[in-house]
């Protein structure tokens, strides 16, 4: 295990469970590794592989995603098609070479800030484990006098 | 206990350690030691309750305000029968038999265990029978430990032995594994 | 599509960063100049600020005044949870002529400051949060909140107490209200009680007349023997499906005359009455007690001899005659309710005590829940009142153990909050029927109400035993001449450092309140959420207790957690005048994050349609493209998640504002 | 399926009727039981009073014995009939895999004997085996002498329900009753199927055990049971031999004979008495029982 | 005035790009009027340095085809900028990696010892591998270097113009090279297909059901395909909704799915990702194990939706990780 690693996490977190257990987690002060950092959307429905692998590709270790309990969800089942969504790219990330482990799915509810503080623990631990998730990728060559990223419209 | 203290003496603070809370909490058996509500569940479910010293509740709330001399040479923690009636019924989920295994372990290698019961002694001879041969051998531990304890009792259970061996209950040859030196290893190895 | 130098090339984007110490929540770990100082180097940003309490006045004054000088036209605000404060931060932009929505909250307290050790860490963590949201801001754009018109009337799931309350309030305002109650008829838990702590104030006294008022308020519909099945649309214009089960008894011919059940064919009552657990019996056509509202009776089509066999003379039918209020052929029937607001006040369930055995429930005859004892107790229950136990006679002692399925990391973890109350009212009704020995074991005594300590005092005075101990077994294994024949109960004096057998005669447990057996189901419909245990959950714990997160709908009562009836009572008030303040306000906005569709990228896969919970997605056959209905979309983005093309996309959640936003998460060094 | 068999002890000596009869009726319920090779002592729970990761190593060496030994690449069935051997190896598959830091030493010095313990190992109680695999039904087809009209009072103890075991109710254990029952013999309802004998403290603190097992026989006895029938060496020790002490102390109280369920089993399944070691108990077994086992006899209730 | 002239190269790819130009059939002769092409080297007989010797865009044109995993592949794109107007990334290989970009699942050194090692139908006992430079009795021999990783074409150079397809569907050549004659392309930068996904224009689109969702997924040899319905609908993985259309849903009406070539539309960034996201949310169960049975049979996820694109996808190549 790697000491000096400080994975970094990015937390992707349902607006109406995980992200309120992190707010719940606040305001009850426990405390747990400052390695995660939150991105608030409505429902887990919401979060889709592309803003998976931009994160994997931005430098993150492991992608977090939050959603409400099954059947607690506030949009009815956004949070299967989380699950129906990071269960499929869980099964292609190893042919990147990339840990399954590095994707973390979970139910957090809004009054579980316990279980919130123990998974940002135990996910920076496990990424301690794994050591640091390195993406590297050619840069475009951007046509001169206009920014064009990627594949850009007729 | 070392001295009987005055009954209407102030138990001070200076006395109690209350590091010895933290210890205890972390072996195993520890887990939710804090989260006990003194509810008494585990005493009343104990059948050696009756018999103790301090309850097994009375104990939990002596290892958090840090009565450690108290606890370790209390009987309570060698009363225990293992029957984990209290660990099944905690309400707090604390798992109170494997705490009393922690104690005693501490109280034996403090040497504070209380010496007017023979069940250190026992665990002692029988730890030190396995450590030989790997297995036990009844008649012989029960031998030992009453020489190491009150002989007399040897010869007060001499009709039983002779009860056991008539209706071949009871052999006299140590078993013992293939390797007894390879168990030593091991054992040695995760002290 | 992330054409992030196009802003850098205009130049117009202009940033306003300021960062709240709250005074030392977030200061005390986080180091607010230098963060600061960091903001001001971002691009974009113009300027950056600290102030000790950014929502007090001065604060909003502050960033009110240099919208205006600094010609802001992005504003952040690093602070708190935007569960707390982005309401009024929006607000500041919006008075200062900037679109609220071009601003964005950074919550560097809840999710920085109070969760972080390391000062240092949590700088740098406050830091790339700002960053993300400067990133962020950067896609933003201007959009208009989403206005909706309220209908005026309420569906209130429940007809306990604390439905009960709430309707009559709502009713009386002049709004019409839909009671739906499952059970045949309205009262809930509280209808089945004797007294009421700590007043001893007899229940149905104060129940009963409610119960008729809400019979004959104009603006109540009762609908008893009913489940809601169905609930869909938003705040302001639910519409909610009841189903009515059928009871065989038409609710409009029948004169509650009852004739029809000494009628019967059944001579005697002879099967168990589920009011009173089975203490009680009652005929396959019945009132389920004597003051049942509706006072019309049902009929139990398994009991019943004519839907067992149909060969019943029907002695019922007969005996109802001209006045048609038996109707064999009755059906069950949904029917559709549109409502503005919904108000669940669906109760509780007791813990079954047969989980604990070594209580003794459902193996020895003579332990009680303590709703059993209660109907015991009830002047018109199975035994009119008389404490006697199942072979008929008196208890001369009685153990009443608290905490049964309550503070129990086996079974349920909190504390059921009634049950130290309700116990000493048993123990006080068991002194007063019988003068019988009653022994009350206890874990902790709580008793914070108005008078209830004084009943506590009242109980010892009149010789109540209280035993500090939780019970560790009821057992009929007798050891002495005075345990034969009684239930021995075995518990650690906690106070006096013992072990105590106490042989009893009759055993009540205090068995504790947990959530409905169906809550999932229920919060599946509703579109609300459980906290802990399965109780609903509540928008804030503290200054919106009895809002949910779903717009509209509001709790009521031990759905929420466990309450006595005061509470209950009270809690039914607010969400009453919730609901009544949302139906006078008349017209609801709401953050306008709906989804959209790109007409020129859409493909017409229509793959969003199927996805979409609420059926604002459809295909449109003339243009081959889906479409979005912008008033049936609720905000959760499952479409723009599964768009294949990102012709679907979320206002403030698009995919260049949350990929920007990783981006400017993820850029620092950690 | 495969069991592995790890005796402990005690069968080997106090117990031995109990090896001799559950053996015999194994091989009647073609569910034979092979023995765990060169196994050594579990520990009980006195060496975990002195030391707990060499307690736990001690235990887990079984655990890997039997991984080793089994053909199975997945879940080896580990049968032992001792309670206190069935906690004890059971305790150290959950600190194996509930105490990083014990499992963390223990393994690796398994490892460099070259045994390996992959959690693969599920201990099994003969009856969990007898009512959950072989099943009562199988149990009852190979009755020759039906048993109808006998009173057993089903006796458990501790260890064989608490803390770890899931095959049976921790508090109204079952499972015993059911092959009783299924013997055609009638058991007793009673309160006290699972409380404490006073276990390992029996030679040591006499008067206290005399008590609680006076506690259990008298109730057994008072709600009519003519033997009282367990599944633990220990447990049959403590209720068999503080008898005569009881008695003492207790002149109202008689004598009740003790038996291992096996033994009732072997004679349910008419065979003969010598083979499930009935010579070996202290206080004989209601002569009805005995008489004419193994020849066909028919079993008349007294 | 002379015709404008223009200049085809092949890189890493099948030859199916040059099978394309030919395809244009009579069409072909319109274009062979309206330029001069000075450059073929699957068709005409000029060299390298017939190219060096033109002057720095000199060429109107120049359609590169393939991708890039040659140290030689990348000195004749760089050539070829240097010498065109415009550079246009012919069909999907120069466009997103194509085919041959599958290759960076896989390390260099992976695929050296599978190719000339394992394979079994190489015999190589001293385990030679291609060398850059070797020295022979002979002389020195050199070949191209072969590179870490397969890059698209506008990661090695600037690329004007996309035409996407594997390869590139007849009708777009004709309509780019016609806008190339008249002067009439769109901005640099374009892709030079429609910006709308192929539901558009299958004809299997009206059979949808009125919710879309896959209650099992089947691979095409598993069942016999229903030649009028959305393949969807069947269980069957189409990436059509997320590929950009121009094809004619060619592979659709021969009834089988798109698997993807065309790439992404304007709206989508990554487009495996995208794809990836649309069937998973299609499938019908809420169930974590069955949807974990359904995901299992899709046995390459990575070649199945990233099978044109992968060296243009956020994560370019299989991960390597320093130590």
């Amino acid at each position: 295990m790697n000491k000096e690693f400080e994975p970094k996490i990015l937390g992707i977190l349902c607006n109406w469970c995980s992200y309120m257990a992190s707010d719940l987690a606040g305001t009850s002060r426990s405390q747990y590794p400052p390695n995660i950092r939150v991105v608030r959307v409505m429902c887990s429905g919401r979060i889709e592989p592309q803003l998976i692998l931009w994160a994997f590709q931005q430098g993150a270790d492991g992608v977090l995603v939050g959603g409400c309990n099954p059947g607690d969800c506030h949009y009815q089942e956004g949070n299967y098609k989380a699950l129906r969504r990071v269960t499929l790219l869980k099964t292609m990330l190893p042919q990147f070479g990339i840990e399954p482990e590095r994707l973390r799915l979970e139910w957090i509810c809004a009054s579980c800030a316990e279980e919130m503080r123990k998974t940002v623990e135990e996910f920076t631990n496990t990424l301690c484990r794994l050591g640091p998730l390195k993406v590297q990728i050619p840069q475009i060559i951007p046509v001169t006098g206009k920014a064009v990223v990627e594949y850009v419209q007729t | 206990m070392t001295e009987r203290l005055n009954r209407h003496d102030a138990r001070r603070q200076a006395d109690f350690d209350l590091n010895f809370g933290k210890e205890v909490a972390e072996a195993p058996g520890g887990e939710n030691l804090y989260e006990c509500i003194q509810c008494g569940a585990c005493s009343g479910a104990c059948p050696m309750s009756a018999y103790m010293d301090h309850t097994p509740r009375e104990i939990i709330g002596m290892i958090r305000s840090g009565m450690k001399e108290d606890v370790l040479r209390s009987e309570t923690v060698w009363l225990c029968a293992s029957c984990y009636s209290c660990t099944v019924i905690c309400p707090r989920q604390i798992k109170i038999t494997d705490l009393m295994y922690s104690l005693r372990q501490r109280a034996l290698k403090d040497n504070t265990y209380p010496k007017r019961i023979p069940l250190p002694v026992m665990a002692r001879d029988f730890y030190k029978m396995v450590h030989r041969h790997g297995r036990t051998n009844e008649g012989r531990l029960m031998t030992n430990v009453y020489l190491h304890t009150n002989p007399f009792d040897l010869i007060r259970q001499t009709p039983l032995a002779l009860k056991l061996w008539r209706h071949g209950r009871m052999h006299l040859r140590q078993e013992s594994v293939e390797k007894p030196s390879e168990l030593r290893d091991l054992m040695q190895s995760v002290k | 599509m992330l054409l992030r130098d196009e802003f850098s090339k205009n130049g117009d984007i202009r940033i306003g960063v300021y960062v709240c110490d709250c005074g030392t929540n977030i200061a005390g770990k986080v180091r607010v100049p230098e963060v600061v100082e960091y903001a001001g180097t971002l691009p974009h940003v113009v300027v950056a600020k600290e102030y000790k309490y950014m929502c007090s006045d001065p604060g909003q004054d502050m960033i009110r005044r240099e919208i205006k000088e600094q010609k802001l036209n992005r504003l952040l605000v690093a602070a708190c949870s935007p569960h707390v404060h982005e309401e009024t931060f929006r607000n500041v932009a919006a008075q200062a002529g900037l679109n609220p929505f071009l601003f964005q909250m950074v919550n560097i307290r809840e999710l920085v400051s109070w969760v972080t050790k390391d000062p240092d860490k949590a700088t740098a963590k406050a830091k790339d949060m700002i960053r993300a949201a400067a990133n962020r801001v950067l896609f933003h754009e201007e959009l208009e909140p989403l206005k909706y018109h309220i209908k005026r009337n309420v569906v209130i799931v429940g007809g306990g107490i604390a439905g009960i309350h709430a309707a009559l309030l709502l009713a009386d305002s002049g709004e019409h209200v839909y009671l739906v109650e499952r059970e045949s008829s309205i009262g809930g838990h509280m209808a089945m009680f004797d007294k009421t702590f700590p007043t001893l104030d007899c229940a149905a006294c104060i129940l009963t007349p409610k119960m008729t008022m809400v019979k004959s308020h104009p603006n109540i519909t009762i609908m008893s023997y009913s489940e809601v099945v169905e609930v869909n649309g938003f705040v302001g214009d639910f519409k909610v499906k009841v189903r009515k089960k059928p009871r065989y008894v038409d609710e409009e011919n029948c004169v509650g005359c009852f004739e029809c059940i000494d009628a019967c064919v059944f001579k005697d009552a002879r099967y168990p009455n589920e009011f009173d657990f089975g203490l009680g019996k009652r005929k396959p056509i019945y009132m389920p007690f004597p003051q049942a509202v509706p006072p019309v009776p049902v009929i139990d089509a398994d009991t019943c001899i004519e839907f067992k066999t149909g060969k019943c003379p029907k002695e019922c039918l007969k005996a109802c005659g001209e006045r048609a209020g038996i109707d064999f052929a009755q059906k069950e029937e949904i029917v559709e309710l549109e409502v503005g607001s919904i108000i669940v006040a669906t109760g509780f369930d007791s813990f079954d005590p047969k989980k604990m055995p070594q209580y003794g429930y459902g193996i020895y005859s003579n332990v009680y829940t303590s709703l059993e004892a209660e109907r015991l107790f009830n002047a018109s229950g199975p035994t009119a009142g008389e404490l006697v136990l199942r072979d008929g006679s008196k208890p001369k002692s009685v153990g009443i153990i608290h905490c049964v399925g309550s503070r129990d990391e086996n079974h349920n973890r909190w504390c059921s909050r009634v049950c130290c109350m309700y116990s000493m009212k048993l123990a006080h009704l068991v002194k007063e029927r019988t003068n019988a020995d009653v022994f009350n074991f206890y874990i902790d005594i709580r008793a914070a109400g108005k008078g209830y300590e004084e009943f506590y005092n009242r109980t010892m005075e009149e010789g109540v035993q209280y035993i500090r101990g939780k019970v560790a077994e009821v057992t009929d294994n007798a050891q002495t001449k005075d345990e034969e024949g009684k239930l021995v109960i075995r518990v650690e004096d906690t106070l006096l450092g013992m072990i105590r057998r106490i042989p009893v005669d009759m055993v009540i447990l205090s068995v504790g309140l947990e959530p409905q057996h169906d809550a999932l189901e229920v919060t599946k419909m509703f579109n609300i959420s459980c906290s802990g245990g399965g109780w609903f959950m509540e928008r804030h714990p503290k200054l919106a207790p009895v809002s949910t997160m779903s717009g509209g709908v509001f709790l009521a009562g031990a759905c929420q957690a466990p309450k006595d009836i005061p509470d209950t009572v009270a809690q039914a008030g607010a969400a009453a005048s919730e609901a009544l303040a949302l139906s006078h306000k008349g017209v609801i906005e709401v953050e306008p994050n709906t989804a959209f569709i790109d007409e020129t990228l859409c493909s017409g896969c229509q793959v969003c349609v199927g996805l979409c919970p609420y059926s604002a997605i459809s295909y449109d056959q003339e243009k081959k493209i889906s479409i979005l209905n912008q008033a049936l979309c609720q905000g959760c983005g499952v479409c723009a998640g599964a768009c294949p093309s990102g012709a679907a996309q979320q206002h403030l959640f698009n995919d260049s504002q949350l990929m920007a936003e990783i981006e400017g998460a993820l850029a620092g060094v950690l | 399926m495969d069991y592995l068999y790890y005796p402990g002890c005690s069968i080997k000596e106090s117990g031995i009727a109990y090896e001799e009869s559950l053996t015999a009726i194994m091989d009647v319920l073609n569910t034979p039981l092979q023995e765990l090779e060169d196994w050594n002592c579990c520990g009980a729970t006195t060496c975990i009073s002195v030391e707990s990761d060499e307690a736990i190593a001690l235990a887990s060496r079984n655990l890997a014995l039997a991984e080793k030994q089994s053909n199975s690449k997945g879940t080896v069935d580990l049968v032992t009939p001792c309670n206190a051997c069935y906690l004890t190896l059971m305790r150290a598959t959950h600190y194996l895999s509930e105490r990083q830091d014990i499992a963390g030493k223990v393994l690796p010095a398994l490892d460099k004997q070259g045994l390996h313990c992959d959690n693969r190992v599920r201990i099994r109680h003969p009856l969990d085996v007898l009512v959950n695999d072989v099943g009562v039904k199988a149990i009852s087809d190979h009755v020759r002498r039906k048993l109808t009209g006998l009173k057993v009072a089903c006796y458990y103890g501790c260890q064989m329900v608490r803390p770890y075991a899931t095959f049976d109710d921790p508090h109204r254990p079952t499972s015993m009753d059911q092959v009783m029952k299924a013997l055609g013999a009638q058991t007793i309802d009673w309160s006290l199927k699972t409380k404490c004998c006073g276990a390992a403290l029996g030679s040591l603190l006499p008067d206290i055990v005399e008590q609680l097992c006076h506690d259990i026989l008298r109730e057994a006895e008072k709600r009519g049971a003519e033997v009282v029938v367990t599944g633990c060496p220990l447990c049959h020790f403590n209720l068999e031999s503080n008898q005569s002490a009881i008695r003492k102390r207790h002149p109202d109280f008689k004598t009740i004979p003790v038996a291992y369920f096996s033994q009732i089993m072997g004679l349910g399944f008419d065979l003969p008495p010598k083979k499930l070691g009935i010579q070996r108990l202290f206080i004989p077994l209601p002569a009805s029982l005995t008489a004419g086992a193994g020849k066909g006899g028919e079993y008349v209730t007294a | 005035m002379s015709k404008p002239k223009v200049a085809f190269y092949w890189c890493a790819s099948c030859g199916g790009c040059e099978e394309a130009v030919v395809d244009l059939a009579d069409a072909i002769l319109g274009v062979v009027d309206a330029v001069d092409i000075v450059f073929w080297p699957v068709a005409m007989d000029f060299k390298r340095e017939d190219v060096e010797a033109l002057k720095d865009g000199e060429l109107a044109a120049g359609f590169v085809n393939g991708a890039i995993r040659t140290s030689e592949q990348e000195e004749m794109a760089h050539l070829m900028r240097r010498k065109s107007q415009a550079l246009i990334a012919f069909g999907s290989c120069s466009h997103t990696g194509g085919i041959p970009g599958l290759a960076n699942l896989y390390t260099r050194e992976d695929i050296l010892k599978r190719v000339y090692i394992e394979n079994p139908s190489i015999v190589n006992p001293n385990h030679i591998l291609p060398q850059e430079k070797s020295v022979e009795t002979e002389g020195t021999l050199r070949l191209p270097a072969f590179k870490d990783d397969v890059r698209t074409l506008d990661q090695t150079v600037e690329v004007d113009y996309y035409l996407p397809g594997c390869p590139p569907p007849v009708n777009l050549i004709v309509n780019a090279v016609t806008a190339l004659v008249e002067g009439k392309l769109p901005p640099k930068g374009s892709v030079l297909a429609p910006d709308v996904a192929l539901c558009s224009e299958c004809e299997r689109n009206a059979t949808k059901p009125e919710k879309l969702s896959m209650k099992d997924v089947k691979r095409p040899h598993e069942i016999i395909i229903d030649g009028e319905n959305c393949l969807l609908a069947q269980g069957v993985i189409c990436l059509g909704p997320a590929t950009r259309s121009g094809c004619g849903a060619a592979c659709l009406n021969a009834n089988m799915p798109c698997t993807g070539c065309m790439g992404a539309t304007s709206g989508a960034l990554d487009y495996g990702a995208k794809a990836l996201s649309a069937m998973a949310s299609l499938l019908d169960s809420n169930d974590a194990e069955e949807i974990k049975s359904m995901t299992a049979k899709i046995v390459d996820p990575a070649g199945t939706f990233y099978r044109y694109s992968l060296p243009a996808s956020f994560l370019h190549r299989r991960v390597g990780r320093p130590g």
